[in-house]
């Protein structure tokens, strides 16, 4: 259950990143985030799990007000939600499985426990050979991946994922936002900032859809423009393809 | 717990590895700050002990009355020799004190044939003290016995050589004062460094939801092998070199009193364990201290 | 000019990236470089500006073999060739501003010069009023756009861009892909490795496909996928627009 | 040139003032290392002061034949005091010498006075030379003097003062070696460090085609600034603070021979000239050297 009442967020050199934004996310819902660059949904993500907090408005995650929360509070919360960073985060000095353990570590799970899970993450993105391989050692799509699993291995109650698919081709892509549909199918609330366009058209699931810090539209079945705008591009395409 | 400390281990360890380069410059620096600071402690140590040695030479010579039996000399030197304070008492005769008196004008001693069948001098006794803080009240008490003629001890003297034997060991603790303050500030200097360095690291591991001390932790362990073993290292250093040197300096000035043999050891032993206890406390707390700020995140 | 001749690269690690890759890229050119995550299309790119060198065979830029410098005669290569990297690599302590003028500073341009070009180029990328942000105060699209800034401020005569839409929405997409047009026009040689499937059909250009890094396509006018694939995928899409 | 300096400075600057918390560490740690080593040579500078106070005081004392006249003797004077490196002559009659010998004597002078009438002390003349190690030749020349009887400058004394003096030089100088080494390497760690926290930074501007001098010369001149700045602030600590403890010293132990007023100023003067250019040096060279393993990329 997420809330945010009439957050404003303003970046102390003035930058105006959220402004008077309303929501409500029920438990469960999948839920993308879309705009363009510089429309504030990093902003409105990291709210989330408490990397800004609100210049004004509350945030509520879980019925707690994450603005009030006192230091000790703050890595419970984080602990019970699993995000994906735009710009993934993963710790250089350590290995791709030891990342993705050490979310896992973090919450005090047995040797065991990490020893099973672990590799079981990898595998759902597809990463289980390149398990000893530092981030600098990796793809950036292979980085992006491994960033998910550590997000989604100890099964959180909200997945964060803000722009996950980036750096991943279209097959990859797909594969990825099937898995989110499955972590959210088994009860986990998903919120994904992202900008590919056919892949919000293609779930049908809600979109909000910021403009310049302002929530421009949430829709249920949403899709990433309008439908007129959509189908006049894709008419655009289908021509290109038939008469190349 | 013992997961923790497992965890925390491993985790220093590893970071130990990977970041070979930087825990190389820090083990380098504390172990060259302690050095510095434990060559301080074994010159103020020698300082105090030369010191202490210069300080035992002065003696309070006590000239019994000329009238005195040898029985009343050998009561007044039992009585002295058991004051509080006194370490030794010697007694001098005034034949004994005209050969030395004779010794000491060497070759001109033909000058004191004159005076062979006369000697105008008195018994004495050498009276040496336990600390050199004791001269003065034990004078007093001397002076009031019974059969003392005079007592003196070089007043003049013995100030001036008590306020340079205390200035010598102030230096001494002044440069080790200075010395401890340097090693502090510079050991916790370059963990702060090598923390500042790891600072994204830090704040990734927040973001994930790792509480303050998960994250401490491993640096509090690490900072606390680095101090270590960077402190072993002087350790050895002193260890092996400083009888080495003492030996080296006593054959240039044998007659120094050097702090050397067993005492040396000892001493050398506990500027050690302070050292190895300076570093870790040093290694650790200083890791963890310099990890607050970048625990706000 | 670019010839790779028999590249094969193989990382300390046994990870084999490229394998007897051969390809002719001539001045002018504006190529696509697609492929599945970890296919080997950044390893390609960093060969050019050499971030690596080949483990086999030859790379040829600009008439000289690059793996046979001398490592004076790097930094002069590189700053003939713009690069947008795939994790922008933007210096941390220097604003945008900074960070595209370094590219010009590192040429010795003259402080006038540098005046007059850098506001030019954020202006190219939309990015002027965020002059005086440091990276870390930027969105995700925002950095990307930066790190474009920085590779065409000097008019390079090659530009390699790696994925440099990955963390732009479809409207700013294809605005810096026209900027990349127009680049190319001006006569820089392009090289752009992408996952973005619609520009790369929408544009018509030259595309060499990577597969688990070997050469497995290379076409003029050619797409992202195979046209028979591209075609059921857009109409699977429509059916989803048309029918919500 | 001018825009490359123009350029280098600007570059410091900024990274000195965005990189403060790692300014402040590296500025720390080298104003530190160069006040222990300041104290050091100071403390080793008033050593070697001492030593040469201390063996000035050694003197040859000329014994004339008992039947030279008062001009043989003023003659013997004077070509003594003509010889290379002899600092001062002074003459003692025996009467002069017989009164000194009382003094000594102090209470116990009247042994003296049976010796008074016919006094077997001889002339003397005392002389001092202008450096210690000129006593022994020039006691043999003297000796070979007409009008000499014997010559005396307490042989077996001087050689043991001459091998203190010149232990305690040694040690002093050991310490200041030790210093340096110490300061060399931490200085060097500390900049290898600042270095290595920004090691990104520098594969990047490398990746962007800078050379290897455009990247360095930045950092040569933050190197540069940042010992200069931890040189100057020990040299106003010198500046200060040596004639305060030289004034508080000589409150405690006035009769000895510190370095103190001009020749002081000048001394603390040369130590912080040469810290300023140490600090400065190893600021400049060693974060130009740190560089090198990062600009291989
Ligand atoms: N720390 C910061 N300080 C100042 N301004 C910031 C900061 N972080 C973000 N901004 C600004 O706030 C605005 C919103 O940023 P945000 O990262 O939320 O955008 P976004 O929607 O995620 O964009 P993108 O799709 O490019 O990632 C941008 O204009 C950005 O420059
Ligand atoms: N420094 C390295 N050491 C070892 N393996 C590496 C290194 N860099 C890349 N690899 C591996 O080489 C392969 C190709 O990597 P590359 O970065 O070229 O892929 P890519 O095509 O750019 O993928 P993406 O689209 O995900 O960015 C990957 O499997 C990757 O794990
Ligand atoms: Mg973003
Ligand atoms: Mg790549």
């Amino acid at each position: 259950m997420i809330e945010l009442v009439r957050v404003t967020k303003v970046f102390p050199n003035g930058v105006v990143a959220l402004q008077d934004v309303n929501l409500f996310v029920d438990r469960g819902e999948f839920v993308f985030v879309v705009g363009p660059s510089g429309a504030g949904k990093s902003t409105l993500v990291k709210l989330l799990y408490r990397e800004e907090v609100p210049t004004e408005g509350e945030v509520y995650v879980d019925g707690r007000d994450v603005a009030r929360l006192r230091p000790g509070q703050v890595p419970p919360l984080r602990r019970q939600i699993g995000v994906v960073f735009q710009d993934f985060k993963l710790l250089p000095n350590k290995t791709a499985y030891d990342n993705v353990a050490f979310a896992l570590e973090v919450i005090g799970a047995s040797r065991r426990e990490i020893r099973r899970r672990v590799p079981q993450a990898l595998d759902l993105v597809g990463l289980r050979d390149r398990a000893r391989a530092y981030p600098n050692q990796l793809s950036g799509g292979e980085q992006q991946r491994v960033a998910l699993a550590r997000a989604i291995v100890n099964n959180p109650w909200l997945l964060l994922a803000d722009e996950p698919t980036g750096n991943l081709d279209p097959d990859t892509s797909w594969g990825i936002v099937r898995l989110l549909e499955e972590v959210n199918r088994r009860g986990t609330t998903v919120v994904m900032a992202t900008h590919a366009r056919h892949i919000v058209n293609a779930m049908q699931k809600r979109v909000i859809a910021l403009r310049r810090g302002r929530v421009i539209r949430d829709e249920h079945h949403g899709r990433y423009v309008r439908d007129d705008d959509e189908l006049s591009s894709l008419l655009e395409e289908m021509r290109a393809v038939v008469s190349p | 717990m013992i997961r923790a400390l497992a965890y925390g281990t491993r985790e220093a360890l590893a970071s130990l590895r990977r970041n070979s380069l930087m825990s190389l410059a820090s083990v380098t620096t504390v172990a060259v700050c302690l050095t510095v600071l434990a060559s301080t402690l074994l010159v103020a140590g020698n300082l105090d002990h030369l010191a202490a040695a210069v300080e035992a030479q002065v003696q309070i010579r006590v000239f019994i009355a000329e009238d005195a039996t040898p029985e009343t000399r050998e009561a007044l030197a039992k009585a002295v020799a058991g004051l509080e304070g006194v370490a030794s008492v010697e007694v001098v005769t005034r034949e004994e004190a005209l050969e030395r008196l004779r010794e000491q004008f060497g070759s001109r001693r033909e000058l004191l044939d004159a005076v062979e069948e006369m000697n105008p001098l008195r018994d004495s006794l050498e009276v040496a003290v336990a600390r050199p803080e004791q001269v003065v009240p034990t004078a007093e008490v001397i002076s009031r016995l019974q059969g003392v003629a005079e007592v003196n001890y070089g007043q003049v003297f013995v100030d001036k050589l008590f306020s340079v034997t205390r200035f010598v060991r102030w230096i001494g603790l002044g440069l080790v004062a200075l010395l401890t303050v340097a090693t502090v500030l510079i050991i916790s200097n370059t963990v702060r460094l090598t923390v500042f360095a790891r600072r994204e690291e830090i704040g990734i591991m927040k973001l994930v939801g790792a509480t303050d001390w998960f994250i401490r932790w491993p640096f509090l362990l690490e900072g606390l092998f680095l101090g270590m073993l960077g402190a072993g290292l002087t350790a050895g250093l002193t260890w092996q070199g400083y009888p080495w040197l003492v030996e080296q300096a006593e054959r240039v000035v044998p007659f120094l009193p050097l702090l050397a043999g067993e005492a040396a050891r000892e001493f050398v032993r506990r500027t050690n364990l302070v050292l190895v206890v300076l570093g870790a406390f040093l290694g650790a707390v200083g890791s963890t201290v310099s990890l607050r700020r970048f625990l706000r995140v």
